[in-house]
Formats: C-alpha cells, sequence, structure tokens
C-alpha cells in the first residue's frame, strides 16, 4: 500500500510541472479580465466597441503593405496572418537560435524588418509597431498560452522568476509580494490582479491607448519607486517570458482591455 | 548600535546646527521593540499627521484602512489602523514605522526610514528615506491618537 | 482634497505611486458649479428645467476616469409630433463643464445616445433633454472615480 | 485615421437600428501642461455628422471630456437601401470620414 502511495507521488512528481514556492496553481490562474467590472469586460467583449481593435485594424493594412528597400511586405512570406500567425504570440518570448536567446514578439517584428525587408526598427510603443504587434496576437485570441517550454529558455525563465521574486525600489517591494500573495486584495481602491498577461498589447484605459506588456512592468516599477529596466533590455525580456510561462494555459485575449 | 541618549541629542543638535545632507538620516537607539524617543526631539503634530497618512504620496493608505469615514479608497492589504493608538505605544509605532522588517523579514510594509541595502532605488529617490524625521513624528502622534 | 485629486489626465500616465515628480503641473482645473450652471443656462436659456424623462446609465463607481462609458436615453415616442431634439451632457468638476451635445430628429427612432468620456474626479454628470415642445429635462447622477493606485512616470 | 463602424448589413423597413462608430484620435484636451510648465495644445474632435443617402440623421458637438479614441453609439430607422456617411472634423483642421452601406428589404 506505501509502496504504491509512493510510486504515485513520484508519478506525480515527475509528470505534474514542477510548481515553485509561492507560484499560482494553474486551475487557480486568473486573467485579469476576471478582476475587472462589468462595464470595463463589456468594452473588451465587442469587437465594435474595444478601442483596441483600431491597432488590429491598423496593423492589417501594415501586414500588407510593402516597406524596406527589399520592398517587401510580412505577407510576402508569412502569407495569410489569419492562417499563418495564428498560435504564434501564445508561443513568444520565443528562443532566437542566432541570437541565442529569448526574443518577444516586438522585437521579432524588427528582425523581419532588419533581416528579410531592410526597413528601420520600429521605436518601441510607436503606433505602427504596437498596430503590428497587436494584429499578430490578435490571431492567437482564445489559445492558450504556451510559452517558455522550450528547454533553451529555461535559464532565460529562471533569470525573469529571479526578478518577479526580487525585491527593489524605494518601497522594498516585488512584483510576487502583490501578484502572488495579495492578488484579490485591494490596493487603495484598485483591486490587484495575478499579473497574468494574457492580452498585450492591450489597451489600458489609464493610458487612452494600446501599450505593451514593457510599458506596463516599468510602470510597477515606477510604483515602487525602483529604476524601471529599458525597454528591450534583456530583464524586461525575461520578466516577460516568465510572466508568460507563468501564464501557461491561459487564453490569449488580444487586444484586451484593462482599467 | 545602542547609543546613550545624551550622544543622540548631541547629535541632533549637531545635524540641526549644520543643517546636515538632506540623505543622512538621525540616528536613533532601539529599546526593546521601540523607539523611545523622538526622531526630531520634538513631538509631532497628529493633524498633520492624519493629513500624511490620507495622502496616497506617504502610500499609508494604499494597503491600510482606517476610521477615516472622508477617504473612499483604502487598501485591504494591511490591517486596520483603527485603534492602533491602543496596540501600540508612540515608542513602539515609530520603530514599525521606521523599520517593521526588523519585526518580520517578509513584510510587505516599507521600512520609512531607511536609505541603504535597497535595490535598484529609482533616481529620483536614490539615498533618501520615504518619509522624513519631522513626517515620521507626525504620523506616530496622529497613530497614537487612534484608540477605540 | 488636493492631494487626494488626480490631475485632469497627467501626460502619459503622470505621478508615481508617490506622485513623486508632478509631470504636469497641478492647477486649480476644477470647473466650478458656477461655471456648470452658466454652461447649463447657454444651452437652457431661461426656460425651467424638470427632472424625469431622461435616464442616465454610467457606473457609479468607475474603474479609470480616463474612459467611462456613458449612455442616455430619453422617454419618448420619437414622432414628427413628440420627440427628442437635443441631449446636452454636463460635468461638475473636469476644467470645463461640457461634455457633449446630440442632435436627434423624429427619424432617430429612439433618443438613446452613447459615448466614453473623461471625469476627472467623483463628481456629478448632469444629462438634459430638450423635446419637441422646447421643454427641457434632466438627470443628475454621482459617480465615484477610483483613482489609480500606480500611474507611470513620463519616460 | 481608421474607424471601427458598425452597421447592420440588412434590415427591414421600419426597423430601429444601431449605429456604431469608433475612430482613432488623442482628444488632447488643451488642460495638460509638460513638465517644464507649457500648455499642450487642445488637439480633439469637435463634430461628428451622420448622413444617410444625404441627409443628416444624426450629429454631436465633442469637448475635451469626450475620451480618447471617440466612441459613438446612435439609433436611426431604417427606411432605404443605401449608404451612411459619417465625417468627423476637430482642431487644425482635422476632417475624417468613412461610410457603410445598408439593404433594406
Amino acid at each position: 500500500m506505501i509502496f504504491w502511495r509512493a510510486i504515485a507521488a513520484a508519478i506525480l512528481l515527475v509528470t505534474a510541472p514542477a510548481l515553485l514556492a509561492g507560484e499560482i496553481p494553474p486551475d487557480a490562474r486568473r486573467s485579469g479580465y476576471s478582476f475587472m467590472g462589468p462595464d470595463t469586460r463589456a468594452m473588451q467583449d465587442d469587437d465594435t466597441s474595444n478601442p483596441g481593435m483600431l491597432f488590429v485594424l491598423d496593423g492589417e493594412a501594415l501586414w500588407s503593405k510593402k516597406t524596406g528597400d527589399a520592398g517587401k511586405a510580412c505577407a510576402d512570406c508569412h502569407g495569410d496572418a489569419r492562417s499563418g500567425m495564428k498560435g504564434v504570440a501564445a508561443r513568444y518570448p520565443a528562443f532566437d537560435k542566432a541570437l541565442a536567446r529569448p526574443v518577444t514578439l516586438d522585437q521579432r517584428i524588427n528582425l523581419c524588418r532588419a533581416n528579410h525587408q531592410q526597413a528601420t526598427p520600429l521605436p518601441y510603443e510607436s503606433r505602427d509597431l504596437l498596430a503590428l504587434s497587436a494584429y499578430v496576437a490578435h490571431q492567437s485570441r482564445g489559445i492558450s498560452i504556451a510559452a517558455g517550454d522550450d528547454p533553451q529558455l529555461k535559464p532565460f525563465v529562471d533569470q525573469g522568476r529571479d526578478l518577479f521574486m526580487q525585491r527593489e525600489g524605494q518601497l522594498n517591494l516585488a512584483c510576487t509580494n502583490c501578484h502572488d500573495d495579495n492578488f484579490d486584495k485591494r490596493l487603495a481602491g484598485a483591486p490587484i490582479t495575478q499579473a497574468q498577461p494574457t492580452g498585450y498589447p492591450l489597451y489600458r484605459l489609464e493610458w487612452q491607448t494600446l501599450g505593451s506588456i514593457e510599458r506596463r512592468l516599468r510602470s510597477c516599477m515606477s510604483g515602487v519607486r525602483a529604476q524601471a529596466y529599458d525597454y528591450g533590455s534583456p530583464e524586461l525580456v525575461a520578466l516577460e517570458l516568465y510572466l508568460m510561462s507563468r501564464a501557461r494555459g491561459l487564453p490569449m485575449e488580444t487586444p484586451a482591455v484593462r482599467p | 548600535m545602542v547609543r546613550s541618549p545624551v550622544h543622540i541629542a548631541a547629535l541632533i543638535a549637531a545635524s540641526l546646527a549644520c543643517s546636515a545632507h538632506a540623505d543622512e538620516l538621525v540616528p536613533y537607539t532601539i529599546v526593546g521593540d521601540s523607539i523611545p524617543q523622538s526622531l526630531t526631539g520634538a513631538p509631532g503634530d497628529a493633524a498633520r499627521g492624519r493629513a500624511l497618512v490620507l495622502a496616497r504620496t506617504t502610500t499609508c493608505i494604499l494597503c491600510h484602512s482606517g476610521p477615516f469615514p472622508e477617504t473612499r479608497f483604502q487598501g485591504d492589504l494591511a490591517p486596520d489602523l483603527t485603534g492602533a493608538g491602543n496596540r501600540w505605544s508612540a515608542s513602539q509605532l515609530r520603530l514599525r514605522l521606521v523599520d517593521a522588517s526588523r519585526f518580520n523579514a517578509e513584510t510587505i510594509m516599507p521600512s520609512y526610514y531607511r536609505n541603504d541595502g535597497l535595490v535598484r532605488v529609482g533616481r529620483n529617490f536614490a539615498g533618501k528615506p520615504i518619509l522624513s524625521a519631522a513626517e515620521i513624528e507626525d504620523i506616530v502622534a496622529f497613530l497614537a491618537t487612534l484608540r477605540d | 482634497m488636493p492631494t487626494t485629486r488626480r490631475q485632469f489626465l497627467s501626460l502619459a500616465g503622470g505621478v508615481t505611486v508617490a506622485g513623486t515628480i508632478p509631470i504636469v503641473t497641478l492647477r486649480p482645473l476644477e470647473a466650478t458649479p458656477a461655471m456648470l450652471t452658466t454652461a447649463i443656462r447657454n444651452v437652457v436659456g431661461e426656460a425651467p428645467i424638470r427632472t424625469g424623462r431622461v435616464k442616465l446609465d454610467i457606473p457609479p463607481l468607475v474603474e479609470n476616469g480616463n474612459t467611462v462609458p456613458m449612455t442616455v436615453s430619453v422617454a419618448s415616442p420619437m414622432t414628427a409630433a413628440d420627440y427628442v431634439k437635443s441631449i446636452h451632457v454636463f460635468n461638475e468638476k473636469n476644467p470645463q463643464p461640457n461634455i457633449g451635445n446630440f442632435y436627434l430628429n423624429p427619424a432617430s427612432g429612439r433618443a438613446q445616445v452613447s459615448t466614453r468620456i473623461r471625469l476627472a474626479d467623483t463628481q456629478k454628470v448632469v444629462a438634459i433633454a430638450r423635446l419637441s415642445d422646447d421643454t427641457f429635462w434632466q438627470v443628475m447622477a454621482d459617480i465615484v472615480v477610483t483613482l489609480a493606485a500606480c500611474t507611470e512616470e513620463m519616460n | 485615421m481608421p474607424a471601427l463602424i458598425n452597421v447592420p448589413a440588412k434590415a427591414k423597413r421600419g426597423d430601429i437600428i444601431e449605429i456604431r462608430t469608433l475612430t482613432s484620435h488623442i482628444m488632447e484636451t488643451g488642460f495638460r501642461h509638460t513638465a517644464d510648465g507649457r500648455l499642450v495644445p487642445r488637439d480633439i474632435i469637435t463634430s461628428f455628422t451622420c448622413r444617410y443617402n444625404g441627409t443628416e440623421i444624426f450629429r454631436a458637438d465633442l469637448f475635451p471630456a469626450i475620451a480618447a479614441n471617440p466612441y459613438l453609439s446612435f439609433f436611426t430607422v431604417a427606411k432605404e437601401s443605401g449608404k451612411f456617411e459619417f465625417e468627423w472634423m476637430g482642431d487644425n483642421g482635422y476632417c475624417s470620414t468613412a461610410s457603410a452601406s445598408i439593404t433594406v428589404e
């Protein structure tokens, strides 16, 4: 009896993805959507009133627009995004063999521009980059997040996790202090979420525009009075990667709407 | 770390006299679980303290709630401040504001009077405590009045 | 309460949780009740304003004052003989008291308009309808605006 | 600037139909200041008009209190097949148009 239990336990240990201390178990993971009021949910739910869809619309036009010295459009290599890009964003950030590190969807778009279109990179948070990234990620809407599975990503996921656990700033708080330990409580009037990155780039009412997860992370860092990492820095990429792997199984919502 | 009160008084006097660098903290003496002496050498102003507790910039109200009927949005991450003056003496409150991590290394309550051992502090905050000695004293004076 | 008031749309977010570096200068941006009254009188003139017939759907607790969904509807048959000519929406505490004017006609079929508005703070919103007989009807709502706990510094 | 227009493709004569529009615009209020104290000039859409086969059926005056990327929904009676034309006008000579068609049976 004890023997069988031991085996069962051993099997559980091997098959269940190792859950690190303090992490939210898969069946308790909740999108930021579930923390919102009915009016903000309604804004996200209806594509004809979701302001993020304006950017998706822009992205759709950019997808087939020829650009750069090569005079090529995204569509010239990738074809119809609705089939070709389906599920792609749910696997990002992904490992890039040539660079030997993970790259975000934004970085992948700019790598494509540099390598295949011979075009200048689009600046972080620029309308065109957000629009393209929203258009690509929108093709994964409803698909479960599956980022971080590639074993080559392991050290980068670990780095992101360490950063998530690292106290920083004058207020000396780590992401985990709020988003693992205190979600569902209220910081002043605002509910604390689990920080599941299911809908990026997303339309934040506070911003009144679409923004990337990097912008959101930087604003949290400012919140604890820490020096925010630069856009595209290895730290922000690692954090995004960890957050996406932490959200595994949750469906993508791009473009989400959040307060 | 324990210094004689006379020595501290002298230091405070010195810092007032030559208006010490803003980033320097007033030294304090911990006795048991308290800091018995006012950081400024004078009692704080409870009315100013109440305003500070309610100001979002000092961050208290983001996590704590309390007997503040006019303030709509109060946090619930940390204990209600109602009755804080019954539970703690002014000296105990002072140390809890200055460095709550002394009682629990895992606490989410920031150490409000500390400027070292922190990671990646934002440019505009580097080397400064969250609250000044005078602000700490005002808040201590106010919290001490919160009796059930 | 200047310490808790959010600025009317701070630039790209504005201040941190700490209210550290005000990116946008704090100014007395609040409209006064007198400004609200003036704005209303500019539309209504000296006509009396009755309460009723107008419905204002707006969340009583707003998650972010930068984008607040709002629907105004008026009980009206919307016939050539009896219809809503216009709907006017005002606020109490934004820098400017006007929000929007909406012009309808019998062909509208239903006297209902939705939009998204900005509310700088917890305040009153007033919606006034002008009917085809030039009577004015109003409704008032108190809206509580949640202040963002963390906003970002401008980079 | 792109706009999202939602008009039913088909309707029965006499139906009351909802029209929804969402357009890209910053709606800069004119009340904000930069860190060095300069006023950010106002840049908003000030008026919106909808015409149904040439006849104005809805018009709005917009103020700085309208949120960025203005959303408007309103109603009209479907009376004949044809075209809805939308026009947004604003500060600095801003003008943007869109259209949608409907089949009325």
